[in-house]
């Protein structure tokens, strides 16, 4: 038991995505001048949301509208609406950040991160585990509910240059990029079905995608290992808090999908994207939002410890959990 | 050439606020503007780097216009700058055709 | 009959393509964030033209140098610069629109639009419908004499501007990019043939070309809201043209493209590039050659409704309407 | 540091007209110039926004020179502006190494 | 509005040099700065293109701050440019909230 | 013999990728408006580094890390270390050029370009040759040493500004980006193996590289015609050293790699290596290391005289030379 998911850990190590993202983080620790031009590194971005979005849309309308949707829908809603609660109280408690900075570090671990998705997708796909295609709509509507969250425990403060900035605020937070391109593609999806994946089946899937993930996660290594180097307050609470929180949400998640009768393969993508942090939408929306909370707290352990770790030892691990938890 | 004298702001602020300062240039009386993208900076908040991944640039707006329109928009943005990031800086400049400005 | 063609519309409705131009154009609409980095759209756009001339090319050098190219070419000519005095004519009449504007928007009418082309030649690839490689070079003829028609059309007066800038202005009406790319690429796909086909088939074709129409439409459709939304002049008159225009225009090509003997698809393909407006090669151009043109008329016109009326109802209709008259 | 004065340029024009009016820099009698591309923008003849379709962004050229120069590049855009979009400004800069501008 | 006199640079160099100075922008006492990327340019080291190939576009750093500050700069770059491309021109601008300078 | 080489050169000339270079050369001579965005066109860069990276490590595994490859490693490096030496000493006795530009353009020949390697093994691909995937790797080694020798000819002129800028400096030769990613990919894909290829195959390879290829040299045309154009000193000993230089130094590569027992396809690569001049990662550390050098000579001479060079007329060449030394 334990020796397979050691070996599928090994493996996951040694997966093309991960080097190259390996070889992004040494390459920007040592300061190469190896960089991905940034207009690239956004459209690859939009590249993998509308690859998820619609693949997630055609198996979704292969398998027809479950209830298993609603219910990983609902799930995911509230695990993203909640979380950011209890990690405010924990934040607070332990790292001795501002509330404000708090409350915005706590959206970003209630959202989710598509490039975490898409590795975890990946993974299973290597270990040859199903999973749905709603899971890309979970993931879609898991980016929201966490900035709302992390609105409503700024409460009152943060109202003031909410008003002002509203009608730009609620549609950063709802009409964000990401969530309405995964969402949308998995609509388009839904509706052309098989139809549509048969035109376009080289494009969102197979090595194209595979190639873009690689290219995508150079970058990511790059400005991780940048934005680490950089970090002004780095202190071993927030450190901490980075690596054992997706743990511990993790578990949490996979107990609800265990209940909710996930199947083993939805089960670990959703506990991947409880564990799993925000970096691009959650961040815009908080400069809007809390201007006052300090993006050199919350953008280094997204970008830079969360997302590493869970890359490179959560997904493993998460799947081996689920495993034993899930039968 | 006949040149007449002019302020001409540069304004340093987020790409979020983009909309509502160029609306607010309007009514402050400005007739036009421009707006480029930074790379990189720094300030009080911290340092940035426009990265294609979490961060977005900080914006320039550069606009000319006469005294008055300079003076209400000042004012709108020692407003703004309370709650975010930004600087603004004002110069003299001369234009020539100075009923465009 | 008019079943088969209602059902073909309604499947057209239906093309991931024209569901990614919706989807972008409720998110421009809804002022969400949403959009593709300009130089990623801008080399979208290339690649579209490269693959359109290439494919051509070889199809060309396939079924070799007939009189049908020579007839295809010359038609085509004949209609991008006849048809902008027409235009004109209609639009003072109608429109009430400056003269110097309305000689600049007869030119986009005249010209044509090379998305417009690859969504026409996606949808006859999906309806079964052969069509000639060589049109492709139709496409690349018919961008630049509309801009030659409205520089006649604007005479004397707009000569002044055009003698201090004539090199800067005859380049760019001679060598516009879209221009030189297609005919390049056509020109490169006639002398490899078969033997570059080999190399680049998965390249120009297939997935990717399909993907990469979806996300370029994407973008249009969020510029095409935002246009439409700024746009300051939107006179009734200006709207009826924009729908009417192409449907008339459309119908007098059907009439000349069955005279000279296209096949449907040809005949089909020539009808679209009538009845599309330029929107990239020929603003830049008029930008140079007809300053005083307000752009606020001419590009949200061409863009924002002109555009998505072809791609939606257009295609369809004109191929329905097509096999109804050539037979 | 010992530094002269010099006058600065600042032009927006449209990317056609770049060739155009560097040509016509060099000619003035300036002896550098740099150019940046805008992302959007508004004035006279309305707004823009560079999109990758169907538009292209308007640039700024900044310019350091003599008063001369500085002179004869303002009789040549007053002309220019006559038929095509675009602004100046003039400001007053100091400059080290003044035989370079 | 309450405004003060500071110095504005407006700092023309190759992108290599960014980081150093960046650094001694720091150093001389400027509390911050925006870094733009042009697009071409033409200088006493013959004309460069932003293209992709070959070439990396020279960067234009803006930063405002005190007489002190800026003398300070200057030092640095009139020394640096002994050596590499580039230009500095200084100018006189209003700001509001004088201590963040 | 001679009827063979002649007809392969003549099929050289009309690959699609070489009909490409020329449509970009005619369009930046006549002044098009055509231009690929650059971030793009530095992205399509990296794209074939990190392929040719790739797939040279994933045959690499394949064959086994063999004696070979230290031989052809070490090769290269002496062949990039020493090269710059003796042209160093033949440009300023021909050509005339200060010394500071002398040593920076001998760092140019003694370095090595991308795309030439890339053009290369397309065209020995084509031919039906084969070649050992540890030549990425050499290419890769090739790319800094050149550095290392124009700044021991510089010598303590160059020390000053060497000194005062050495953390940059020293990390822009020894880490500048295309090193970096060659390597890395190299090194992930010797890692990966075949189980990496099996994810990445239609990515790094086939359609996709073809028509990255043929894009990339269509901008590269485009920047060379006017790189040429505006060549202030283009004096005939420069234009004669650009094109006699990778012939001779090619012969001596030839024998060397004959000597050393490479194989027809890795002796005919190693050729093209030596023979080719870098003009993006060796103008880069100039304008750091010897910034008195005059950009306006070392540029247009690698990449408007060197590179076309080699890519039309020397591949075949070095080719058929080859084949006619190793026997
Ligand atoms: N002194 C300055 N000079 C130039 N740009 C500045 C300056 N201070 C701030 N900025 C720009 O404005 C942004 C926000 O400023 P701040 O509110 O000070 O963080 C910075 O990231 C810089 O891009
Ligand atoms: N007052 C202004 N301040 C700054 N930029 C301006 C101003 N007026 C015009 N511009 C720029 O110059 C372009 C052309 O100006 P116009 O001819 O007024 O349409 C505009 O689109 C702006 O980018
Ligand atoms: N007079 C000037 N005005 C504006 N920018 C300049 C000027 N001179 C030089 N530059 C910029 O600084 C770069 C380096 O200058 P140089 O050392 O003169 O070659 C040039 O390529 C331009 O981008
Ligand atoms: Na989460
Ligand atoms: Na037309
Ligand atoms: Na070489």
């Amino acid at each position: 038991m334990i020796e397979t998911a050691l070996a599928a850990a090994g493996a996951n190590l040694l997966a093309p995505a991960i080097l190259f993202f390996a070889l992004g983080a040494l390459a920007g620790w040592a300061k190469s001048d190896l960089n991905i031009p940034d207009q690239a590194a956004k459209t690859l971005a939009l590249y993998l949301m509308f690859s998820i979005g619609f693949k997630g849309g055609v198996e979704a309308n292969a398998s027809g509208f479950s209830s298993d949707l609603l219910a990983a829908g609902g799930l995911g809603l509230a695990f993203s609406f909640l979380a950011p609660f209890a990690a405010y109280v924990v934040l607070r408690s332990t790292c001795r950040i501002e509330w404000v900075t708090a409350a915005a570090t706590a959206a970003h671990y209630g959202s989710v991160s598509v490039v975490t998705f898409a590795a975890g997708s990946e993974y299973l796909r290597a270990m040859g585990v199903e999973f749905s295609g709603h899971m890309a709509a979970v993931l879609a509507l898991m980016e929201t509910p966490a900035i709302l969250a992390a609105l409503l425990i700024a409460g009152s403060n943060a109202r003031e240059p909410g008003a002002r900035f509203q009608p730009t605020l609620w549609r950063e937070v709802l009409l964000n990029g990401a969530a309405v391109l995964l969402i949308g593609s998995f609509i388009v999806g839904l509706i052309t079905g098989k139809r549509g994946m048969e035109r376009l089946d080289g494009f969102v899937g197979g090595a194209l995608f595979q190639g873009a993930l690689c290219l995508f996660l150079l970058d990511m290594g790059i400005v991780a290992a940048k934005r680490l180097a950089e970090a002004r307050t780095l202190r071993v609470a927030t450190v901490l808090f980075a690596v054992i929180w997706p743990i511990l949400s993790g578990i949490a998640a996979m107990f609800a999908a265990n209940l909710a009768g996930f199947s083993l393969g939805d089960a670990t993508l959703f506990t991947i994207l409880v564990a799993s942090a925000s970096y691009i939408a959650v961040p815009a929306a908080m400069r809007i939002a809390l201007p006052k909370a300090d993006a050199g707290v919350y953008l280094p352990m997204s970008l830079a410890m969360t997302f590493p770790f869970n890359l490179v030892v959560g997904i493993p691990l998460y799947h081996a959990a689920v495993q034993w938890i899930v039968r | 050439m006949q040149v007449v004298d002019r302020k001409k702001l540069d304004i340093f602020i987020e790409s979020h606020a983009l909309e509502r300062v160029e609306e607010m240039l309007g009514r402050a009386g400005f007739k036009g503007w421009s707006v480029f993208e930074g790379v990189e900076g720094s300030g009080a908040h911290g340092a940035w780097r426009q990265t294609g991944i979490g961060e977005s640039g900080a914006c320039l707006v550069v606009t000319i216009g006469g005294d008055e329109a300079s003076e209400k928009a000042l004012e709108w943005l020692s407003d703004y700058f309370k709650t975010y990031p930004g600087v603004v800086s004002v110069s003299d400049v001369s234009v020539m055709r100075g009923e465009r400005f």
